[in-house]
């Protein structure tokens, strides 16, 4: 983005604090990355290593009471929206400290009470979810919104076209995002649909729709605030389609040889942490040391968090046999409304 | 439309008790709220929401787009949200379209990361209706084994009023089956107060000494029926009516068949995997020195529900099956 | 249409046929609505009243070998693919004569030896099938094409978009087409979606689309033969929707009181048999004695259809256990590939 | 990648088996492609497929966009016009996305109107590999319930290349559960003539006098472990491998329960509702007579299958549980 738009749009404070995120997300992924390849972590292992700028930006915009329903790679989300680094590794561990206390695993993490709506692998099941979340706000007449997102392998999902067409003819306060990565696992995009941007796809349902450059965190930043703004004024939904490039395998056990390595190269180029690291230099807003001093508050927060979800308890056994019904008081003390009005 | 006051006189039919039990809760609870294809203007496909549209107005009385996963999923989250989503499948058969969403979103949110679910699904069931493959499933059966669910079948108006408060009050995901052959064949004078019948109790619909029937639905009917026709031989069948299908009341079934020692399991249903095969499986297991004779399992064959009106008559569960294999287990 | 293009268009022979056709379906289903009335039929009674341009258009433009995925309010292309009125009125019967020997009713009849997949209730459902029979043609290299169908309503289900994807990316020879007649049972457009036109759909995979009047047999049969053309030629699939209106309630038991009568007097007028006439009668193909012969052929046909359904045989019970599985044999007598390679 | 003739020779996994299958099918007969999500130059996720697009083409190994519904519903419309497609689901669990198609369009189709749907779709399934709900999923239990499937699960190489090829050659719709714990563990040198093993025959993996253990998939390794620790204490096991699912042998069934007397029921699947509760209600129901004992299930308790190890190990039915559900049962 331009240097000007940015400053004049966006705080100071807010693009540091934007920075900060990116470089946390970077360690705790790498972190994670290294104690999957140590065989330390429990199941598979999927980042958003070159892509950080999307759930960092998008995640920034957003108000205190507004809910995400994040896709497989926004670690970065899931850190603004509260969930510390020690959760998260304790969720990689299987540790009973981590948000679903070692029921499920990796990014499947999910809490009400930091409105952030459980991941659930099958791709764009979510995406329904979101809509009756924001029906919800609606109908309460409260001004929250959702945010919420696909890769461009789960827009191939009918789900995904039900949630789009369902929030478009009621004007829901939803934010939808694709992270158009390029692939699907190994599948490239020729072989997932016959248009080259995913954002054609809102065309189908009346619904505003814009291309994003996902490696940028302002522009990610501005774009969300603008649908949210939009969705928060009762206008309705808006598509956005970041673009960007999966650095790694599909998770780390993937190489990823079906990946032309030009394209790599060429994305590389376009680190959205070294985007963001250029753009606060022109600014005036940092510099090397402050790069280099964050660089290691992040590490050591990881190596903290590291050390305390090490040193969690694993669940045991029988707590197998917990929590498959809710009860009365479980749903008394679930967050739903805004937390301002509780 | 039926009101508030209206609903406490006369005889209703399980189809008004249904309304009722709707309406009611709507005016006890603004959370409460309903979506489905056509239930506004149109009152759906079977009118049990007739009026409720002027009443509650577009976005409580919330017509969908045809698109059965998109809108289950939203009734998800509307009630992580707060709401108290129940929605209506025109068809239980189009659940099919749903299956997703219920079993791997709506059924396995609390156990992974403690969202509690609490929506209602109505689902009209079953058969007799000249319906056809497609309007007359029962699909109770794949429900039943996906943990997480609760299940229901009300077999009278009482119980269908009940049950449906019940289970909008619930915290978790229920899936409400309405047995469309019903709506409007039985009726029954309601209670004037509020009441609920509790998720997972079984309820007698008859008492005897002889034969267990444990059966749901509309065929708890037709088991009534052979009990009064074997009753004159001194047959005596005791009609156990589940009513919550899941969680299963294994205590009520496992307490008329130790009194009886031998247990019919009836359902209208395939049979092949069916809920009559846990029922019997349980039993096998956990009443074996109890039984007098072999489980007999009466449910429709493994085919699809077909049209044609002496085919439907074949498939389906008769009065006349229930006599005979209770002669037949009695004399065992 | 212009009268100019029609008649350099579509031979004579070919527009009598197609007017045949309109009347038949007319006369068929009055007969079959009028023994609903009497409670002679078994189960439901939808029909294409009004609508029937849409059938005749697209069935009249394919070759003997191509298949068909009709949605339910398709009557005219069962007949020109060669189902009797005898077999129709023995199926709304219930006989063992109707293509589904009883085992299912009214517009759920399928044959492949007649290319016909058989409708399934579940709307949007029978869209893959048939990018997956386009595929077949595809890949065996054969020249055949499917021509598949749903109404507006089926466009909001996930179904809809996996197969339109699909097609698109593959490039199958498959032309979709919308019978957008306004209403999904009692649900207007602007509670189904929030575009105006259904056609804009289509731009989310790619597909070109084409909006034409479903009331005109002509412009149907030409757009068909378009879209047939381009995927016979290895172009791809083609979308269209074919604007119309629903004339009678969903189903006959339905008042339909939810559509505004100054709607249905408007498209009362855009009567499709009553426009075909104006066009024979334009062209100089036909008069009012030629369309009179033609009535009371039909209704002759029709009254000899319902002698044959009501004489024929009803299945007897044990016939339920029949079918569930296939054999060998069932098979190996499947008309799967070109009848004409055969 | 393997070649027909390096098929013959030296031992082969559970997962080669599977390949081999494919790819002789694939070479015997052109009608046979392959759908699914990155089965293509990744060779799929488990890489049953590497190499394959080399020798067969991007039509015979079809990458799809991810769109389970799609795919399985373009699988069904290729069957119906001759071909014989075999779609692999990544894991078993997103089968439930394409359940309304498998349930309601492919299962019913030829009851309906007479159209054969010749296909597989493959099910890489069970827990065990810390895959947590979304990755571990036994789905059997609900298209058990579903007239016009055919389920089939094999437990060793021998079987899964035979059953798969039966798959492939049977004129309806067949669903494959591969057991992805089983695919490198276990290993066994196959016949080198194509071979076939027939749909809807049971196997008894161990012949013995005192208890039948009636099972499939990776439990099959667990009874036969029990079986072996059991005989030093002379109790002999009888471990009867369904193999398929769906039309259950119930011959083999009833013919090995009326040998022992005495039954267990053993499946990964969660228990309420599972396929063994149709064992044992059959059981209940046609060879009352023989019964010496209840019938005893051993399922996974009915939740979700949890990620964090000792979660999953307490989940998973474990050979110990067998051990002592046989001695007590041999004490009856
Ligand atoms: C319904 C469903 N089918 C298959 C999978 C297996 N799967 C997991 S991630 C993935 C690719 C996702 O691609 P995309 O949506 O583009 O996200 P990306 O991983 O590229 O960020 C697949 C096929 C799944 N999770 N859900
Ligand atoms: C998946 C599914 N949900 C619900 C229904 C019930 N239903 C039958 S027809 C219909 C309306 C169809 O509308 P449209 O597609 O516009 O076709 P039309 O009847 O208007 O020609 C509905 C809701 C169904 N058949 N399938
Ligand atoms: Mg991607
Ligand atoms: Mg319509």
């Amino acid at each position: 983005m331009d240097l000007a738009d940015v400053t004049s749009q966006i705080k100071r404070a807010d693009l540091l604090h934007m920075y900060y995120y990116l470089r946390l997300t970077r360690a705790l992924e790498d972190r994670i990355t290294a104690l999957y390849r140590q065989g330390r972590i429990v199941g598979g292992c999927y980042t958003s290593h070159g892509m950080e700028a999307i759930a960092v930006g998008y995640a920034s915009a957003l108000e205190r009471d507004d809910v995400i329903a994040p896709f497989h790679r926004d670690m970065g989300a899931f850190l603004i929206r509260g969930i510390t680094p020690g959760e998260v590794l304790a969720q990689y561990l299987g540790k009973r400290t981590g948000p679903t206390k070692g029921k499920d695993g990796n990014v499947h993490m999910g809490d009400l009470k930091r409105g952030i709506i459980g991941f659930v692998s099958h791709l764009a099941d979510n995406l329904p979810v979101a809509t009756g979340a924001a029906l919800a706000f609606k109908m309460r007449g409260e001004s929250r919104i959702v945010v919420a997102g696909t890769g461009d392998g789960g827009t191939s999902r009918g789900d995904f076209h039900e949630a789009m067409n369902f929030a478009a003819v009621r004007k829901l306060p939803v934010v939808f995002f694709c992270t158009n990565n390029q692939y699907a696992y190994s599948t490239p995009l020729r072989l997932q649909m016959a248009i080259t941007d995913v954002v054609e796809r809102a065309k189908a349902y009346g619904m505003p729709g814009e291309i994003v450059d996902g490696n940028d965190v302002a522009a990610v930043y501005l774009a969300s605030k603008r649908g949210i703004a939009k969705a928060r004024a009762g206008e309705g939904p808006t598509f956005f389609e970041f673009k960007t490039m999966r650095m790694h395998g599909h998770s780390e056990h993937d190489p990823a040889k079906y990946v032309p390595p030009e394209l790599l190269e060429e994305w590389k180029k376009r680190d959205p942490i070294l985007a963001a690291e250029r753009l606060l230099i022109e600014a005036g807003y940092g510099d090397e040391t402050y790069f280099h001093e964050i660089l290691e508050r992040v590490k050591k927060e990881v190596e903290a968090a590291l050390e305390f979800a090490e040193k969690s308890p694993l669940p045991e056994g029988p707590e197998v046999l917990e929590g498959v019904f809710a009860t009365d008081a479980d749903l008394s003390h679930q967050a739903t409304h805004s937390r301002s009005a509780a | 439309m039926t009101t508030a006051t209206s609903h406490a006189t006369g005889e209703v039919t399980y189809l008004e008790a249904i309304s009722q039990a709707l309406d009611e809760e709507m005016m006890r609870d603004e959370r409460v709220f309903l979506m489905g294809e056509d239930i506004g203007q149109y009152g759906g496909a079977f009118r049990i929401t007739e009026g409720f549209l002027d009443k509650y107005g577009e976005w409580r009385i919330l017509d969908t787009p045809l698109a059965e996963s998109g809108f289950v999923g939203a009734a998800i989250g509307a009630a992580m949200m707060g709401l108290r989503p129940v929605v209506e499948m025109q068809f239980a058969d189009f659940i099919s379209c749903a299956f997703d969403q219920i079993t791997e979103v709506a059924a396995k949110n609390h156990y992974r990361w403690g969202a509690a679910v609490p929506m209602v699904i109505r689902a009209p069931f079953g058969g007799g209706i000249h319906g056809g493959p497609f309007h007359s499933e029962c699909p109770e059966g794949w429900f039943f084994h996906s943990p997480g669910l609760k299940l229901v079948a009300p077999s009278t108006p009482y119980d269908a009023k009940g049950l449906l408060k019940a289970a909008i009050r619930d915290p978790n995901p229920v899936i409400y089956f309405e047995h469309k052959f019903l709506y409007r064949r039985i009726k029954a004078t309601l209670p004037t107060d509020d009441y609920i019948v509790p998720i997972g109790k079984a309820d007698v619909k008859r008492p005897g000494n002889d034969i267990s029937v444990i059966t749901y639905g509309a065929m708890v009917h037709l088991a009534l029926e052979a009990a009064q026709m074997l009753a004159k031989e001194g047959i005596d069948l005791e009609v156990v009516d589940l009513r919550t299908l899941a969680p299963l009341d294994k205590e009520a079934i496992f307490s008329s068949v130790h009194k009886t020692s031998k247990a019919i399991v009836l359902h209208e249903d395939n049979k092949t995997g069916g809920i009559g095969a846990e029922v019997a499986a349980l039993l096998a297991e956990e009443c074996f020195d109890s039984l007098d004779g072999p489980i007999v399992r009466i449910a429709a064959p493994d085919t699809p529900v077909p049209f044609s009106t002496p085919l439907e008559e074949f498939f389906l569960p008769k009065t006349s099956d229930i006599v005979a294999a209770a002669r037949k287990l009695a004399a065992y």
